[in-house]
């Protein structure tokens, strides 16, 4: 499991950077499951990294271990030179609220029971800089001003993530992950949504990882692009390379298995 | 020539006082050897038009118009005469193969019961066919697979199963529900692939439900493009995704990434 | 959810022991820790009772001679420190000493050992009521939703959990026997038929095996009425867990597959619907069992039932402590056992335990 | 093909809050959380047992006014059948019944909610430790749980009440011990799901410790589940009160008592009417508790429903 080439704009001092990074699950009926094995990875400033790969490949386990959701089993990880450490029960230490999540599901990432002013005024308090009013958010998530007044339940699937967009960005994060945050909308919102996040994240001056197994759609927003598969990442590279001229032999069965909305009539692969 | 024809094709469900239309003056035709595909977002009838042909319309539903079966008359037909063609003439595939098998029977039972219903074959001899259809889906090790339980198998495996059950009594009809939807795309290639190889050397009538423009765009002949219960474009492949007519199929395909660039 | 299986292979550690193995020996444990628990709370139930167990077991004019109580204090170990105390009492019950009734001088065991079959036999008898009315009651709610017969079962299953048993028990007794005759009354047999000779201690057993007809039909005479009270209770609550259950099954892909398939309707209601409710209901059953050894207590009572809770009665009204923890601790392990081997079913009956 | 709907965008389509009759949403339950006390007494079940406890309140409120005559005083002939002056009978002792019936409400049921209220509160309390600490603390706390869902309740308030001796007081500390498992056990699998779920997490990623995101963030999502588990379990308590009292381990004569009246009337069977009206009484408040409750359950979504009726002891 190599890193095969480090991109040559990967900058000295890289925002986030993880350091043969490991985490084992223990398993229901006894035994243990390794769900990401030594990863390295580099994310710069400003730049938007694609993760890609298929279910069960330790994509989102690795986006748990950067937010300290989960604890590795090896490896480091630095935020902005501070060590991320895995969450107990006490407040998350400031230096790390600078990286913030969009999860999966967009029906259970927003507190039912919680008007959308709250959850958004929460996060707004961790902004030094006061960046946004809870209007503004909700302008640049292209919502009504009202639905501040509301509760999740009023809204749909793709209204709610718009919603965990705007509250994770309030909190003026520099490192933006987002979890397969398309993967449960319509097939016709997800790139919207999807640019929609990157454009957000890039304006007000954050990194962003945007996990998703759909390499089209990341194809769409990301700088650089890393292919995991069975925990490890088998290659990364800028997006333009991953895409025209992919080395492992993973990633070219990956791209060839796209279909392509052509009419031809030809099944990929 | 048309397995089935769908004319005019209503359905309302009703919640307390509440009526809501979730198919409107749907028409169009499935034949035989060729896939159909129906697109659509969430919410847009699609699957109900599919489970409408089953016969497995929600409670409280009403079904109006007309479905055309080779002859008979399925709207307002009896739930036992339905039943009886249901899994022998009429079959369905559907979204999440892990939740489409029960988990305490094993796929040697699930995928023969039918069979055994509608044919009247012994045990043996419908397990025997069992293995054989496994092997024509390309399940890996049929005499073994009989006798394992769904959770055994891997997502694009049950699929294949699920396939595999579908025609094992020789329909005329395929309905496929999002079939790849819940698969990676290196699995979903290969269940296309089977689907078409199904579709031609049975010669069926298939129904493929999708929101998938990429997988219509791979083996669907003809598409037919819902929109809240309405139909609002129906035509070949190629033409209607190269050149669509109708505004909202144009948004729809524009929507997609990378619609104009592909991959090398 | 679909990980090819190489990818599983390459990452898995697999587990030293077999699933089923370990989930056998994990739920051995546990039940061994929870009756290890159970004797400690008869033990400190025992000790934390602010009468004074000497001055109960000697009577009002010996407790009040000193020496006496010293004495007797030394003789039940009484001066020793609690922990001490708790040890010989384990001691005594590893051995099968429950300890000696204050009122009877008999031994708890022994007693216990007499009146357990007729428990046994009200239990069963309740217990398969129960699960056959309960089952089919919930299913039947279940398939006509909001009909008249589902909200008419629901209602019905509501006010059998409302009823206190005890009553219950009163008002069939005074209908059935008392005004009706259609039953037998008080006790396991009518008082002049001699008990058949004990093999299993059950008389409905034991006459069938002596080949005595009159006897057999006179002991499921008077075990009719008490297991239908007995399981008044658990009825309704089987039928409103076993609904829920299958409702739950109801909207699963797995059944509009099976229907899909053109099944008959009888095959994907019993074998795909109740087959999938049925794992939650096993442990429900065992929860049950519970409340059945509950209200066997107050049913016994009433029908003056030779068992284990007519026994608990006069203990409780007596104040006889030995009694009712040595009834506690009974129960408590049966319970317990019974728990046990609900959830070995129900790993047997799952595959996804089972087989790996 | 005609088009008679507005048409949108695809853009837009999932402002209009398009219905997935296509695909579930992956909640169907959360946004029913909330419960919806005018909702659920619309049922004719809450509307009846509504009806019915409000009667109840009544007469406990105002029993020395509908008592004709004083509980105690032993006045009349004994085991005199209704008639137009003891229009429920009287007992053994000659006192009678109707008065006694209506005093004794006054203390059931206050008693009742009282002990439903403590353990409902010890029990979640607990539950909502362990669910969200998790580890030895959650081991220790279900342990202890366990072991007294291994006592059948009856069986364990009765070694309780008989350690403590008999009496109300003894009574209700004996059924507050054994019920508040259940509430423990509810408590801790909804703050163990909500514990883990994405809201919750988000909470933390900002900044929320977990002592405030367990106050914040998920407590208003359990508390309705744990007023139907207590609605509920008030008619189980009564029932469990009634069955102690019957076994002379409840209240002590001469205070009237439902139970203790049945306990009394068991053998009398000429007399009727000493053991049946206490019962019927009992019986109907029961209802009353478990006609709301279970109103008041199918107001939550359905897991969580589940949730509370599967540890209904």
């Amino acid at each position: 499991m190599t890193t095969t080439k480090d991109d040559t704009r990967t900058p000295a001092q890289p925002l986030l950077e993880l350091d043969n990074v490991a985490c084992e699950y223990k398993l229901d009926g006894g035994g243990r499951f390794r769900a990401v094995s030594d990863v390295s990875l580099q994310l710069g400033r400003s730049e938007v990294l694609g993760l890609v790969g298929e279910s069960g490949c330790g994509k989102s386990t690795l986006a748990k271990l950067i937010c300290g959701l989960e604890k590795p089993a090896a490896g480091r990880i630095t935020f902005d030179s501070h060590p991320v450490k895995p969450l107990g029960l006490g407040r998350r230490p400031d230096e790390l609220l600078g990286i913030q999540m969009v999860f999966q599901n967009p029906y259970a990432s927003l507190n039912p029971r919680r008007r959308i002013r709250d959850q958004l005024t929460d996060a707004l308090a961790l902004d030094p800089d006061q960046t946004w009013t809870v209007d503004s958010l909700l302008e640049a998530v292209d919502l009504p001003l009202d639905a501040a007044g509301r509760f999740s339940h009023s809204f749909s699937g793709g209204q709610r993530q718009r919603i965990a967009i705007a509250r994770a960005l309030a909190a003026g994060p520099k490192v933006l992950v987002g979890d397969e945050p398309i993967a449960s909308l319509d097939a016709f919102l997800q790139a919207r949504i999807a640019t929609m996040m990157r454009d957000l994240a890039i304006e007000s001056g954050a990194s962003m990882i945007f996990i998703s197994h759909d390499l089209s759609i990341v194809h769409e927003i990301a700088d650089r692009v890393a292919v995991m598969e069975a925990g490890g990442v088998v290659e990364v590279g800028s997006t333009e390379q991953i895409w025209n001229d992919p080395q492992h032999p993973y990633t070219k069965k990956l791209l060839s298995a796209i279909p392509r909305v052509d009419g031809k009539g030809i099944i990929p692969g | 020539m048309s397995v089935i024809s769908i004319r005019d094709l209503n359905l309302s469900v009703t919640t307390g006082s509440e009526e809501k239309h979730i198919l409107r003056d749907v028409s169009f035709d499935l034949e035989a050897g060729k896939i159909t595909g129906v697109a659509g977002a969430s919410g847009s009838g699609k699957t109900q038009t599919g489970l409408a042909i089953m016969g497995l319309s929600p409670d409280r539903s009403t079904l109006s118009g007309s479905i055309d079966f080779a002859g008979t008359e399925l709207v307002g037909l009896p739930s036992k005469k339905h039943n009886r063609l249901r899994g022998r003439q009429l079959a369905m595939v559907f979204q999440d193969p892990s939740s489409a098998f029960h988990p305490m029977l094993s796929i040697g039972d699930q995928i023969t019961d039918h069979l055994r219903h509608h044919r009247k074959v012994s045990k043996k001899e419908a397990l025997r066919q069992a293995i054989r259809i496994l092997g024509q889906t390309k399940v890996p090790h049929p005499e073994e697979a009989v006798s394992k339980y769904p959770h055994q198998f891997s997502g694009g495996q049950l699929q294949r199963i699920a396939f595999a059950s579908a025609i094992i009594c020789e329909p005329k009809v395929l309905i496929a529900d999002e079939p790849t939807t819940a698969l990676d795309v290196t699995v979903q290639a290969g269940i296309l692939r089977l689907l078409r190889e199904l579709c031609d050397d049975l010669n069926l009538a298939v129904l493929l439900v999708t929101h998938d423009f990429g997988v219509l765009s791979s083996v669907a002949d003809t598409i037919v493009v819902m929109e809240s219960g309405l139909v609002v474009e129906t035509g070949d492949r190629e033409p209607l995704i190269t050149a669509p007519q109708h505004e909202y199929t144009r948004s729809l395909i524009e929507s997609l990434p990378g619609a104009e660039v592909s991959p090398r | 959810m679909s990980v090819s299986a190489t990818d599983q292979q390459k990452n898995l550690r697999p587990p030293k022991i077999h699933p089923l193995l370990r989930f056998i020996l994990v739920r051995i444990g546990i039940s061994i820790l929870l009756i290890w628990g159970v004797t400690v709370v008869t033990f400190l139930m025992t000790n934390l009772v602010p009468t004074d167990p000497v001055a109960a077991i000697l009577g009002d004019r010996a407790a009040a001679d000193p020496e006496i109580v010293a004495q007797t204090r030394e003789r039940l170990g009484l001066d020793q420190p609690l922990i001490v105390q708790y040890f010989t009492y384990l001691g005594n019950l590893l051995q099968g000493d429950l300890g000696v009734s204050n009122q009877t001088r008999v031994p708890v065991l022994e007693s216990i050992g007499q009146v357990f079959p007729a428990s046994i036999e009200l239990g069963i008898g309740a217990i398969l009521l129960s699960v056959i009315i309960g089952l089919l009651l919930g299913l039947l709610s279940a398939l006509k939703q909001n009909t008249i017969v589902d909200h008419a079962i629901r209602t019905l299953s509501l006010i059998g959990i409302s009823a206190p048993t005890f009553w219950i028990a009163a008002v069939g007794y005074f209908v059935f026997f008392f005004k009706l005759r259609l039953v037998g009354g008080a006790g396991r047999l009518d008082p002049w038929m001699t008990p058949p000779p004990r093999v299993t201690g059950l008389y409905t057993v034991d006459s069938l095996l002596a080949g005595q007809m009159a006897t057999f039909t006179n002991a499921l005479g008077h075990l009719i009425l008490p297991s239908c009270v007995l399981a008044l209770f658990t009825i309704g609550l089987l039928t409103r867990f076993s609904r829920s259950s299958v409702l739950d099954i109801i909207k699963l892909d797995y059944v509009t597959a099976a229907k899909a398939k053109g099944l008959a309707p009888r095959t994907v209601v019993f074998k795909y619907i109740f087959r999938g409710a049925l794992v939650p209901i096993i442990t429900v059953v065992g929860l049950a069992f519970g409340s059945l050894l509950s209200g066997a207590v107050l049913t016994e009572t009433v029908f003056a039932w030779n068992g284990l809770g007519q026994y608990a009665y006069r203990g409780a009204t007596t104040l006889d402590l030995p009694v009712i923890m040595g009834v506690g601790l009974v129960i408590g392990i049966v319970y317990i056992i019974v728990n046990f081997v609900v959830d070995l079913i129900y790993g047997f009956v799952d595959p996804r335990v089972r087989v790996r | 093909m005609s088009i008679s709907s507005p048409k949108q965008p695809p853009t837009n389509a999932d402002s209009t809050g398009a219905e997935a009759l296509d695909r579930n949403p992956v909640d169907a339950g959360i946004k029913r959380w909330r419960l919806r006390f005018p909702k659920a007494l619309r049922t004719p079940l809450g509307f009846v047992g509504a009806a019915i406890l409000l009667i109840w309140l009544l007469v406990a409120l105002f029993a020395p006014l509908l008592a004709p005559f004083d509980p105690l005083a032993q006045n009349f002939g004994r085991l005199v059948a209704p008639d137009g002056q003891n229009i429920l009978g009287t007992d053994t002792l000659g006192r009678d019944v109707f008065s006694r019936i209506v005093v004794a409400a006054r203390t059931t049921l206050p008693a009742a909610v009282f002990v439903v209220l403590c353990s409902a509160v010890m029990g979640s309390v607990l539950g909502a430790i362990a669910g969200y600490f998790g580890r030895f603390v959650d081991e220790i706390i279900m342990r202890i749980a366990d072991l007294v869902f291994a006592f059948p309740t009856i069986i364990l308030a009765m070694v309780i009440a008989a350690a403590l001796g008999p009496g109300l007081k003894n009574a209700i500390i004996a059924i507050l011990l054994v019920s508040w498992p259940s509430y423990a056990r509810v408590t801790r699998s909804l703050v163990m799901t909500a514990r883990s779920s994405e809201y919750v997490i988000a909470g933390r990623l900002l900044g929320f410790s977990a002592g405030k995101s367990l106050l914040r963030e998920i407590a208003p999502n359990v508390v309705s589940p744990i007023v139907v588990l207590a609605t509920l379990d008030v008619g189980t308590a009564i029932l469990t009160m009634a069955g102690l009292s019957f076994l002379s381990l409840g209240v002590v004569p001469p205070t009237p008592d439902w139970g203790a009246m049945i306990s009394e009337g068991v053998s009398q069977f000429s007399a009727w009417w000493i053991a049946f009206f206490p019962g019927l009484c009992i019986l109907t408040i029961v209802v009353a508790f478990n006609f709301i409750g279970d109103s008041l359950r199918d107001t939550l979504d359905p897991h969580t429903a589940q949730e509370v009726g599967e540890t209904t002891k």
